[in-house]
Order: structure tokens, then C-alpha cells, then sequence
């Protein structure tokens, strides 16, 4: 016996099972990062005195993050469309690019944390430098996360489209759930880490 | 109910209430437990197979529980809106001003309580981290003025009768919880805050001894001997005084009252009020242990005066 | 739909994999049925040496100046490893021999931290090794044991098969959830080996003292992450099955109660784990990166000024750890009330009263346990909003489990009930749960919880609802599944001394604490109190505990037996419906082939027809049409 | 979503360029605010308003929020509501304790 509705939807829910599954993880995800800023939040209402983070922060830099995630987010769609349109080719340039902004992100974090570094500056310094890196960090960690999932779909994973090509289409969909989810946590994560 | 319970003596002005409402929440449970108990025994003897060998489909038509859940839910709401809130507002709304109290800081530590006294002037001397050491554990700076006559003590907490007392509580290190349950007070220190807590003793230390005295087996007393001391002389056959009254029990005095043909003893605890720390705070928490001594209003000047003694 | 045929479990679960060989049918398997007993077999062995560790802190408690006779306690698990293993050669089972080599393992741990001159010099305990014996009991029983057992193991064979599905919905996601359970807990294994041994802050590892604890506490948060991903893995999981899978005519109101524990359960643990993973994060960077989440200011460790940035709030770290740890203590508790429902309905021959109550009543309860939290955390200076706010929460999510109790209880009404084990366990259930949530209502009330918070009455009250409840439930639905599983009944003789043995044990552990808390003592006291004079009344209790904790221990032999011993001998099962039920996990061949059901289930009733006025048999299972 | 014809797809795709657009636009007046140096309380109103909006738009188009199935809405709506009380009740516990 089959696992049913792995590519087709239950009527009566509508959904097929990944698509499913991936809202849920979201939604943890969700309770995830809501922890993070409950403590920023909490920590920084019972702050002294807390600084404004443009001016410890590189808001170009950050500005240029967000441009190059939010433009990987309509690659990333684009691609979906793509499969959707039965335009392979057209598939693999947009899962390569929306990976390559993925890179382009993590570089630019790079040279943001390696500033900061060789300034001495650590997550120890103090209670901002803290949250700033812990909650960076853990969005990078899962940008890299993103980009492994994106390369396999453009790579190895896409062998899928000559067998299956609509569960492969599906898959697709929700790598890109994730990764508009990635995108959306640092919408917030740029103003009030940056900006405020 | 209440001695049915168990609890400790209460030595507070609030305790009575605390306890009363242990009480009646107890009556809530006692019936619930008791009622559902009797319905369970007879349902598990009357429908057993044996007896009843075809089930009924329908099984129970009733809508008792459905009320008895009413009841529950109505009971639980006179339980908060009528003891629960009022209860606790007075324990943290209604401290009592400053000036009609003692008001004494608790600066707890891994494993101890630091009772800091204002002393005479009523002021609390500066403290500073930096100038913590082994004979200034909470760093008093006494070069402050109103440092110069602050009592120190450690794990002596001197309070009056009949006076309410505030602690403020703060922590050098960990979370400990400041807990003296005969006079019904808990509440745990945590480090970078200041937590006041009051309460009112209505009872002395000595009088609380007393009234928890006790026959104790020697041989097999059940209790931890060395904690007790004898609330009467103890004589041997020729009348001489082997071990008076208020020495503490250990083993060697044990060991001479049996030998002196003695198999129980009358003693109650030595320190029958004490601060126990009440939150898991490191290897030591086990004993972490302070003593409260609510002494008459003229036994506590006179050991305020004696204690500025020291300090001269 | 009987297939007796295909009984003996050799025979089963490789029908579709004949070529999958060991390693992929045994150990790497996708299908839902192996994980589901590789789970179950995990979490037996860990509570078994969670118990192992508190039996020994009970001596340490009951006798505070005597040397420990460590070596003893390394006895049982030794001779039933050794038992097992000679077992295990005779008949050539891989996995007896597996147990035994790991029973084995438990014994060469406890003698190895009991001989240890350093962990135990001269035959003392020392207060750090009660500390974090006394934290890796706690986070073990719950983390390692109860939770995997009940939703790992239970979870993972029932559900499946009650919805009619051929497997879960992510057979691969299932087995990544179990081996980062399984890593997880070699990962807390692990850490009794490290400088300072392990965790020693308690299973709620508060700081600051956790984050100026020894190195165990990093590997702890390590293990949690891990244990919190197993989680996250399973819940996902769960949730799809339950509603992608669910057979044709199975509707959500014809679930079996035990699907509907299972799903409120994954709601919780998909939430409220997640704040957990972030506090642990935190705490992880506060130990490892110097950074002070968790460290105020000013702090002073044994007269040395803690040299770090400060600002932090210890509080915090309690809001992110009690919103998942009180979800958690229902996750404990409702599967094995659905483990209960099953049971009962079952053994009473009549449909559970009052289902759709029941169903509301867990629903509501999932939903309210996210906004209790705080009921934890009432000494720590709340102001009267936000404890009235935590008091009237708590007292509200009291009702629901009222409203539980009470139609399982009123279940047995009119029935025809038959003392089976499984059904004797899960009617202990009741009164047991009974008194450990009639504990909770003082505690749940600020000015009652002053007296009562963090003495033996908490220890009390929560074990009374985990131990001769939810072990009790989870025993029970050993007994009941068991034929499912091996094609085999366990022995009933030896099943009601374990019962009866055990009713009476718990009860002799865990009533005295109540009246040791009533009197004021304080929990986590590694003399047991000895010292306080307020606890002398009471301090007679403690041996008497402690006896029955070990008694206790004696009497789980016959069940660890029992359980070997009837996989091979026990009384082979009639039919694949052994107890006659409804449900559709007993309308499958036993044990159920790699994918489970031989056609594909429809579903024409509710889950409890049993007793249908009429019908021909006294149960009529749910794809009869 | 999932039988969108090519037609539906092909709008899809102007579509979610002209969110693309808008994403941006947001962002620089993001930035742009922060350089007028508010007060902290209109700042983070701000900011957290075109955050929302950002997010808005990207959880409606991109993850096709906007016409999801109803059983992802309660999903999303129960965490929402946990989401709130794990941020709002220890900022209330914060500001309401004994001193
Ligand atoms: C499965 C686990 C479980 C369950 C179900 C519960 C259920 C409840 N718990 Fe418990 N609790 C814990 C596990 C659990 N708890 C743990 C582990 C701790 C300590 C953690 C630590 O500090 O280490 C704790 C601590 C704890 C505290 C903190 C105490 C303190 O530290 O000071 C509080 C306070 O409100 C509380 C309250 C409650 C309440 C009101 C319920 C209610 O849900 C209970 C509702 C149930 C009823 C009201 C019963 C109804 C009874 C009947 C209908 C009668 C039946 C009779 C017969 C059959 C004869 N619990
Ligand atoms: C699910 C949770 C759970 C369970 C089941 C138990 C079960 C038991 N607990 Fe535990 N306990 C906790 C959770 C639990 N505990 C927690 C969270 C704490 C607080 C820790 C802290 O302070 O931080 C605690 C603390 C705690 C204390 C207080 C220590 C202190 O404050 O210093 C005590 C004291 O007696 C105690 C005793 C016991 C006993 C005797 C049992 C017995 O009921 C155990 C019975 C066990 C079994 C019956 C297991 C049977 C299994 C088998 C026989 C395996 C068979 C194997 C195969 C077939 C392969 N526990
Ligand atoms: Cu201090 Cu426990
Ligand atoms: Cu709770």
C-alpha cells in the first residue's frame, strides 16, 4: 500500500501532505523565533539603557541583505512558476540564482561579523551584541540550511522531474515556503536589530 | 482539619488565614475524592463481569456530572475571588510602612543568609560588590555614614514580636528561595532584584519551643536527635544533674541518659523557627540553613544594644 | 479480516522487506511498527535507569550518614542483563541479546559511578552527585522515558494503524525523529562521564546557577536540542497522519479517543517546545560565548566578582522554560488518558461515555495549557494581576480535567467489566490521577502554593499523576498492545503481582511526601531534611519511602519477565482481536505486514460499538459495514 | 494553487514582480524613517508597521497565504494567539511585581 496524497490533495483538507507539514514546522518555527524576540524584548524593556542599533551597525550592509533576500525570494517563486510552466531550463536558472543570493547573503554576513570581530567586538561584549549575533546567527544557520535544500533541488533532486515531475513541483513549493519564511523572519530581524 | 493535615505550628499574623484556606481547599478535595471514590468502588463491585454479564449500550443517562463540573468550577471561583486574591494583595500590595516595621535586608548567598540591620540610624549603609570579602560578605561600605552602625549577621535573623517586619531580599549569586514555614513566608530571591517580603510574628521562638515539646524514644527516637534539646533536668539516682535542661542531644549526652537508665526524653527542636532555602541552589542547598529568633520587644533591644557593641 | 496465519513475529514485518536485510528491517527501518518498538524498547531502558538513579539518592534520603552499598543497586539491572543475554544465546534473538548487552551497560554504569572513588569516595554520596542524579532522574523520566514511550512508541504503532493508514505520513522524517531521540540520549548519557559529571541544576536548570554550572550542563542543552528536534520531527508527523491519513469514513469525531490524545499532544509538543530550543540556545551561548541572557549584573560566585557584561534576567530563562514544561506535563498525561479511554472501553463492553465531552474537554486543555505557566513561578515576586491572571488559568484548566476523569469514570457504569491486567492498570489510573490533580488545586493557588512551593507536596503531586498515573497507563497499554505486537499474551498471574505489587509501592513512595510537604519540607534536600527541626515529625516517612521504592523495584521483575519471556512463550493469540475490539489496529493481520492493513480500511462507525443492541457479537469494529 | 493553469500562472508572475517592487519600496522607507531620528516609541511603531506590511505581503503572494486552505489558517491562527501570550504575558509579569 501507498502513502496516499503525497502528490494529490485530500479532498476533503485540501492540502497534500508536504504542504501540510511544512506549515507546521513554519508554525514552530514561528514559536522558535517568537522566543527569541520575547527575550529581546523582555531584555531590552528591563535594559538600562540600550543603544540604537544604526549606530553600531552597518545599515548598508544590512540594506544590501535585504535587497539580495527578498530578491531570492521572487527567484525562489519564479522558480515554482517555472516548473509550473513546464519550463525546465528556465527552473534551473531561477533555483541557481535564488541559490546564489543565498551565498551572496551569507558573504556580506561575513564581512558584517568579521567588521565586528576585529573590532574585539563578541557576543560578550554585551547585552546588545548579544541578542544581535544570537539572533543573526541562528537566521544564518538557517539560510545555510535553505541553500543545501535549494542545491539539492537544483542539483541531484531535480532528477525527479523526468519520473515525477508534479511531486517534484511540490517539493519545490515547499523549499520555497521555507525559504519566504527565511525572508520574512529577517524583514523583522532588519529594523529592530538595525534600525532601532 | 487543620491538625489533621499536619502542618506546622504558625507563629504569623497572616499564617491563620493561609492555613485556613489550605483547609478549605483540602474540604474540596476530600469530598471530590471521597465522593467520586464511593460512586468508583460501587460501579467497579456492582458491574463487574460476573455479575453483570451483558453491558448496557447506553450506559449512564444522567447530567450529574455535569453539575457537579458547575459546582467544581463555581467552588474554584469563590476559591480565588473570595481567599486567593484578597489573600495575596495583602501579602503583596499592603506592606506596612516602613517606618511602623523592622525592616532588615536579606542578602542571600551560596550557602548562606546575611541579615543586614539598619542599626540605630535607621539608614542601610552603601554596598558595593568590590567590597565583598571574607568578613564583609554583602561589601557594606562602612566609610559610608550610614553604613558606620549597620548590624551584620549571618544566618541570625532577630526580629520582635508583634511588630511587622519587611526582608528585603537580594542575591550575591543564584536563586535561593527564602522560606521560614512556621511563619508561613516563601519567597525566592533572585539575583538583580530586590523583593521585599513581610509578615508578622506573633509568637516567640521560646514560646513555639515550648508548645512543640515532646517525648522522644532514645532508642528509637525517629527524629534527628542532634536538632533537639531537653526541656527539662535530667538526674541520675543520685539526683546530681547529668544533663539540664536546653543541652542539645548529642550523641555523648544520648548515650549518658541511656546509660543512666532513661529510654525517653522530653526535648523539642533547639531552633524551632528557621529559614530554609527552598530553591535547588547548588551542592549546599541541603543546608543553607538560617534560624529566626522572635525574641520579646525588650530581649530585642537588648541584643540590638549588645550587638553595637561589637561593633566599637 | 482474520488472519491468525501470520502470527509469529519472525514471520511478519518482513513480508514486504524480504530483502531488505537486518540493518534496513531492524535498525534503519522506515516502517512506523519497528520505530514504534524501537522507541519503546529505548524509553523502557531509560526508565529503567532513571529509576535505577533515584533508588539510589532514596538511600542517600532515607539513611544520610551511611556509606551507599552502591555495588547493590547495580545487582538488578545485572542479573537481568545477564539473564537476557543467556537467553539471548540459547535462542539466538538479536534482540534479546541486544537488551541484555544493554542492561548489561546499565549495570556497568551505576557500578562504575558507584565504585568510582571519585564520584563516590569512601561510599559516600556526595551533594553533587545527588544533584545531578536527581536532575537526570527528572529530565530522563520525562525527556528519555515517559514521553517516547507514550508518544514515540504508543504514538508511532497505534496511530497508524487506528487511522487505517499504511504507515506515517514521513516514514523518513519518523526515523530521523528517532535516532535524534536516540542521540539525544547518548548525548545525556555522555555527560555522567564528563569533568563534574552531569547536569546538576535540576531537570528546570535555572540560572544563574545553571550557567556557572560544570561542563554537564553544556552536554545536557546539547542533548535537549536534540531530544527537542526528535520531538518536533514526531509532532509534524503525527499531525499529518492524523489528518491526511485518516481512512475513508473516518471522521474526525469516529477517531478512537487515543488519535485524538496523540493529536492535542503534537500541538503541544510543535509549539511549545520550540521557546525550550530558544531558551537552550541562550543558555548555551551564556555558558559558551560569554555572553549574560540569563546573568544580571553585579553578580558575586564564592566571593569573586563574575566577570561578565551582565544585564540579563534570570526570569527569563523561567517564562521560556515553564511555556514549554507545563504544556509538557499534559503531554505526559494525555496519551496515557488515551491509552486509558481505549481500555476501558474496551473492558466494559460499551461505548466510553460521554466521547464528544472527552474529546472538548482535551482540545480545551491543550489550548489552555499554553497560558498557565507562570502557576511555576508564583514565588519569584509576581504582583497580584499577574498571578490573579495565572491563578484563574490554572483553576480553569482544572475543569476540562474534571470533566476527563469523570467520564471515564462514569464510563464503567452499566458495563460488564472484566478484570483483565491491562484493565486493572488503567482503573488504578483513576484514582491515582484523581488524587495527583486534586494536589494541584493548592498548589495552583498563590497563597496556598506560599506553604506548599517546592516542598515534598510538589514532589508528590506530580508524581502521583506520572507514576501511578501515566506509568500506570502506559503499563496498562503495554499489556493491551502486547498481543498486537508478538502475536502473544503476556501472563496474566505474573501481570497481577506486578499490579498489585506496584499499586501498593507508589502509594508507600509517594502519599508520605504529601504529608512531608504539608509539614513544610523542602525538596531536593540531599540529607532529606535531617537537619531542619521543622521536618523532624516527619522524617520517620523517609525510610518507609524508601523501602517501597524498592520494593517497587522488585516488583517490576516479574513484568521485565514477563515481557521477555512471553515473546517467545507466551500463549499464542486465538485470533488477530484478541479482546474482542472495535477499533481498526485489531482488524489487521498479527502482527500487522509492512504496510498494514491487507485492503484498504473503510470506516462505517464510531470507535466504541461495543454491546450494539442486536447485533451479533458484543463489538462491532469500525469497518464492518 | 495547485491547478492554476499556465494562463493563471502567467499572472501569477506579474504579480509577484510588482510585490517584488513593492518589497523594495518598503525597505528604503524603512531605512529612510530610521535616518529622521524618531522617538522610540513612533520609531518602533513605524518600523514595525512596514515590517508587518513586508511581511504581509510576502506571506499572502509569495507564500500564496492569501488563498490557503482553511486548515493552515487555524494552524497559523492557534500559533499566532501562543505566539502573543509568550510575548506579552512576561512583559506583563515584568512590569507587575513586587517591589
Ligand atoms: C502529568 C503531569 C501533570 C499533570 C496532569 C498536572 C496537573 C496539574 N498541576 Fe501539576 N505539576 C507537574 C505535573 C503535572 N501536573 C509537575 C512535573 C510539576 C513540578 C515541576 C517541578 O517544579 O519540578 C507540577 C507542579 C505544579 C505546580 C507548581 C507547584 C509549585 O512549584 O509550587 C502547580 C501550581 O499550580 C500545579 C498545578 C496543577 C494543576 C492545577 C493541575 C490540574 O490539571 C489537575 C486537574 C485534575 C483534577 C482536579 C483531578 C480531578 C479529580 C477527580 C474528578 C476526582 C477523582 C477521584 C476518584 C477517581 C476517586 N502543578
Ligand atoms: C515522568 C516523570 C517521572 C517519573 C515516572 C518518576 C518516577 C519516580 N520518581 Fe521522580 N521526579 C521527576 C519525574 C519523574 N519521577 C522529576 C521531574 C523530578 C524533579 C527533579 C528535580 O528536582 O529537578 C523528580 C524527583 C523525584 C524525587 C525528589 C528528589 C528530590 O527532590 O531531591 C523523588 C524522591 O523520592 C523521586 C522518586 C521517584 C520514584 C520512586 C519514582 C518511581 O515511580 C519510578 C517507577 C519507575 C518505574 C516503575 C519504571 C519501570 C520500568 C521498567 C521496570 C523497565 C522495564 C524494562 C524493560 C521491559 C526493557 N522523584
Ligand atoms: Cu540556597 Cu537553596
Ligand atoms: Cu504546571
Amino acid at each position: 500500500m501507498q502513502i496516499p496524497y503525497t502528490v494529490t490533495t485530500r479532498p476533503d483538507t485540501g492540502l497534500h501532505n508536504a504542504k501540510l507539514g511544512i506549515w507546521l514546522f513554519l508554525a514552530s518555527e514561528v514559536m522558535l523565533f517568537g522566543s527569541l524576540f520575547s527575550a529581546y524584548i523582555l531584555l531590552r524593556v528591563a535594559a538600562v539603557e540600550w543603544p540604537h542599533g544604526s549606530q553600531l551597525l552597518n545599515v548598508p550592509l544590512a540594506f544590501i541583505n535585504t535587497v539580495i533576500l527578498i530578491g531570492s525570494s521572487v527567484t525562489m517563486v519564479l522558480s515554482w512558476a517555472s516548473l509550473k510552466m513546464k519550463d525546465f531550463a528556465k527552473y534551473r536558472r531561477y533555483m541557481g540564482l535564488t541559490i546564489l543570493c543565498g551565498f551572496g547573503f551569507l558573504v556580506v554576513k561575513a564581512f558584517e561579523y568579521g567588521a565586528k570581530f576585529s573590532h574585539g567586538l563578541s557576543p560578550a561584549e554585551d547585552l546588545f551584541y548579544a541578542t544581535y549575533f544570537t539572533l543573526t546567527g541562528l537566521h544564518g544557520l538557517h539560510v545555510i540550511g535553505g541553500i543545501i535544500v535549494n542545491t539539492y533541488f537544483w542539483g541531484p533532486g531535480s532528477r525527479m522531474w523526468d519520473t515525477e515531475p508534479e511531486r517534484f513541483t511540490n517539493r519545490v513549493e515547499v523549499a520555497g515556503l521555507y525559504w519566504h519564511f527565511v525572508d520574512l523572519v529577517w524583514i523583522f530581524l532588519f529594523p529592530t536589530l538595525y534600525l532601532l | 482539619m487543620l491538625d489533621f493535615l499536619g502542618l506546622p505550628p504558625d507563629a504569623s499574623a497572616h499564617g491563620a488565614d493561609i492555613d485556613n484556606m489550605i483547609g478549605v481547599v483540602h474540604w474540596l478535595m476530600f469530598a471530590l475524592f471521597i465522593g467520586w471514590g464511593i460512586f468508583f468502588t460501587y460501579v467497579l463491585i456492582r458491574f463487574r463481569r460476573t455479575r453483570h454479564q451483558k453491558a448496557d449500550y447506553q450506559g449512564a443517562k444522567t447530567h450529574a456530572s455535569t453539575y457537579l463540573e458547575i459546582a467544581v468550577a463555581v467552588f474554584e471561583g469563590i476559591l480565588i475571588i473570595g481567599f486567593a486574591v484578597p489573600l495575596w494583595a495583602q501579602r503583596v500590595n499592603e506592606f506596612p510602612e516602613d517606618k511602623d516595621a523592622i525592616v532588615v535586608r536579606v542578602v542571600a548567598e551560596q550557602f548562606a543568609w546575611n541579615v543586614h540591620y539598619p542599626g540605630a540610624d535607621g539608614f542601610f549603609g552603601a554596598t558595593d560588590v568590590n567590597l565583598v570579602s571574607a568578613d564583609n560578605p554583602i561589601g557594606l561600605d562602612r566609610s559610608d555614614p550610614d553604613g558606620k552602625d549597620d548590624i551584620v549577621t549571618i544566618n541570625q535573623l532577630v526580629v520582635p514580636v508583634g511588630k511587622p517586619v519587611i526582608v528585603r531580599l537580594t542575591s550575591k549569586d543564584v536563586i535561593h528561595s527564602f522560606s521560614i514555614p512556621l511563619l508561613r513566608v516563601k519567597q525566592d530571591v533572585i539575583p538583580g532584584q530586590v523583593i521585599p517580603v513581610w509578615f508578622e510574628p506573633i509568637e516567640t521562638t521560646e514560646h513555639i519551643r515550648v508548645a512543640m515539646t515532646k517525648t522522644y524514644s532514645l532508642i528509637n527516637p525517629g527524629v534527628n536527635l542532634m536538632t533537639m534539646m531537653t526541656m527539662q533536668d535530667y538526674v541520675d539516682k543520685d539526683s546530681v544533674v547529668i544533663v539540664p535542661a536546653g543541652s542539645i542531644l548529642f550523641p555523648d549526652v544520648v548515650e549518658q541518659l541511656v546509660a543512666s537508665g532513661y529510654t525517653e526524653v522530653r526535648a523539642a527542636p533547639e531552633t524551632p523557627m528557621e529559614i530554609a532555602c527552598a530553591q535547588l541552589c547548588g551542592l549546599g542547598h541541603y543546608r543553607m540553613r538560617g534560624f529566626v529568633s522572635v525574641k520579646t520587644p525588650e530581649a530585642y533591644e537588648a541584643w540590638l544594644a549588645e550587638e553595637a557593641l561589637y561593633l566599637q | 479480516m482474520q488472519h491468525v496465519a501470520a502470527a509469529t513475529p519472525a514471520a511478519a514485518g518482513t513480508h514486504h522487506e524480504e530483502h531488505a536485510g537486518f540493518w534496513r528491517t531492524y535498525v534503519f527501518s522506515l516502517d512506523h511498527k519497528v520505530i514504534g518498538i524501537q522507541y519503546m524498547m529505548t524509553a523502557l531502558l531509560f526508565l529503567f535507569l532513571g529509576f535505577t538513579l533515584m533508588m539510589l539518592m532514596r538511600w542517600q534520603i532515607a539513611y544520610p550518614t551511611k556509606g551507599i552499598p552502591g555495588e547493590w543497586f547495580a545487582l538488578l539491572p545485572a542479573v537481568i542483563g545477564v539473564a537476557a543475554l543467556a537467553v539471548g544465546v540459547y535462542s539466538k534473538r538479536r534482540l534479546t541479546l541486544l537488551v541484555g548487552l544493554l542492561f548489561g551497560g546499565i549495570a556497568w554504569l551505576v557500578w562504575w559511578m558507584v565504585s568510582d572513588e571519585v564520584l563516590f569516595p569512601e561510599g559516600i554520596m556526595l551533594p553533587e552527585l545527588y544533584n545531578s542524579f536527581g536532575a537526570m532522574h527528572g529530565t530522563i523520566m520525562i525527556f528519555l522515558g515517559v514521553v517516547p514511550l507514550a508518544v514515540g512508541g504508543f504514538g508511532n504503532y497505534v496511530v497508524p494503524l487506528q487511522v487505517g493508514a499504511p504507515d506515517m505520513a514521513f516514514p523518513k522524517l519518523n526515523m530521523m525523529s528517532y535516532w535524534s531521540y536516540f542521540v539525544g540520549g547518548l548525548v545525556m548519557l555522555t555527560s555522567f562521564f564528563v569533568p563534574g559529571g552531569a547536569a546538576n541544576s535540576g531537570w528546570t536548570s535555572y540560572p544563574p546557577l545553571a550557567d556557572i554550572a560544570t561542563t554537564g550542563q553544556t552536554v545536557w542543552l546539547f542533548g535537549m536540542v536534540f531530544l527537542i528536534t526528535s520531538s518536533l520531527l514526531g509532532s509534524v508527523n503525527f499531525i499529518v497522519t492524523i489528518v491526511q491519513l485518516r481512512a475513508k469514513g473516518l471522521t474526525f469525531m469516529r477517531l478512537p479517543f487515543f488519535v485524538w490524545a496523540q493529536f492535542v499532544t503534537s500541538f503541544l509538543l510543535l509549539l511549545a517546545f520550540p521557546p525550550l530550543e530558544g531558551a537552550a540556545i541562550l543558555q548555551l551561548m551564556d555558558r559558551l560565548a560569554g555572553t549574560s541572557f540569563f546573568l544580571p549584573s553585579g553578580l558575586v560566585i564564592s566571593g569573586q566578582v563574575l566577570d561578565v557584561a551582565g544585564g540579563g534576567s534570570p526570569l527569563l530563562w523561567q517564562h521560556l522554560f515553564w511555556f514549554l514544561a507545563h504544556p509538557e506535563v499534559y503531554v505526559l498525561i494525555l496519551p496515557a488518558m488515551g491509552i486509558v479511554a481505549e481500555i476501558i472501553a474496551n473492558n466494559t463492553r460499551k461505548p466510553l461515555w460521554g466521547y464528544r465531552s472527552l474529546v472538548y474537554a482535551s482540545i480545551f486543555l491543550g489550548f489552555m495549557s499554553f497560558i498557565v505557566w507562570a502557576h511555576h513561578m508564583f514565588m519569584t515576586g509576581m504582583g497580584t494581576v499577574i498571578s490573579t491572571f495565572f491563578q484563574t488559568t490554572t483553576m480553569i484548566i482544572s475543569i476540562p480535567s474534571v470533566i476527563i476523569l469523570s467520564a471515564l469514570i462514569i464510563s464503567l457504569w452499566g458495563g460488564s467489566i472484566r478484570y483483565t491486567v491491562p484493565m486493572l492498570f488503567a482503573i488504578a489510573f483513576l484514582p491515582m490521577f484523581g488524587i495527583g490533580g486534586l494536589t494541584g488545586l493548592p498548589l495552583g493557588l498563590a497563597p496556598t502554593d506560599i506553604h506548599l512551593h517546592d516542598t515534598y507536596y510538589v514532589i508528590g503531586h506530580f508524581h502521583y499523576v506520572v507514576a501511578p498515573g501515566t506509568i500506570f497507563a502506559l503499563f496498562a497499554g503495554i499489556y493491551y498492545w502486547y498481543p498486537k505486537v508478538t502475536g502473544r499474551m503476556m501472563n496474566e498471574t505474573l501481570g497481577k503481582i506486578h499490579f498489585w505489587g506496584s499499586l501498593v509501592c507508589m502509594n508507600g513512595i509517594f502519599f508520605p511526601m504529601l504529608i512531608q510537604g504539608l509539614a513544610g519540607v523542602s525538596r531536593r534536600l540531599y540529607d532529606g531534611g535531617a537537619q531542619y527541626a521543622h521536618a523532624q515529625n516527619v522524617l520517620q516517612w523517609n525510610e518507609v519511602m524508601s523501602i517501597s521504592a524498592w520494593a517497587l523495584a522488585l516488583f517490576q521483575i516479574p513484568f521485565i519477565l514477563n515481557f521477555f519471556w512471553s515473546m517467545k512463550k507466551g500463549r499464542q493469540v486465538e485470533s488477530d482481536n484478541p479482546w474482542g475490539a472495535t477499533t481498526l489496529e485489531w482488524q489487521t493481520p498479527t502482527p500487522p505486514p509492512h504496510g498494514n492493513f491487507t485492503s484498504i480500511p473503510e470506516v462505517y462507525r464510531g470507535p466504541y460499538e461495543y454491546s450494539v443492541p442486536d447485533a451479533a457479537k458484543d463489538y462491532t469494529p469500525q469497518n464492518v459495514p | 494553487m495547485e491547478h492554476a493553469s499556465q494562463d493563471e500562472i502567467r499572472k501569477h508572475v506579474r504579480t509577484y514582480v510588482l510585490v517584488f517592487v513593492a518589497l523594495l519600496g518598503l525597505t528604503v522607507i524603512t531605512v529612510a524613517v530610521s535616518y529622521m531620528h524618531l522617538s522610540i516609541v513612533p520609531a518602533v511603531i513605524v518600523a514595525l508597521f512596514i515590517a508587518s506590511i513586508k511581511g504581509g505581503l510576502v506571506a499572502s503572494y509569495f507564500m500564496h497565504l492569501i488563498s490557503e486552505k482553511k486548515l493552515v489558517y487555524v494552524t497559523l491562527l492557534l500559533t499566532v494567539v501562543f505566539f502573543i501570550a509568550l510575548i506579552s504575558l512576561p512583559l506583563l509579569g515584568y512590569h507587575d511585581t513586587i517591589d
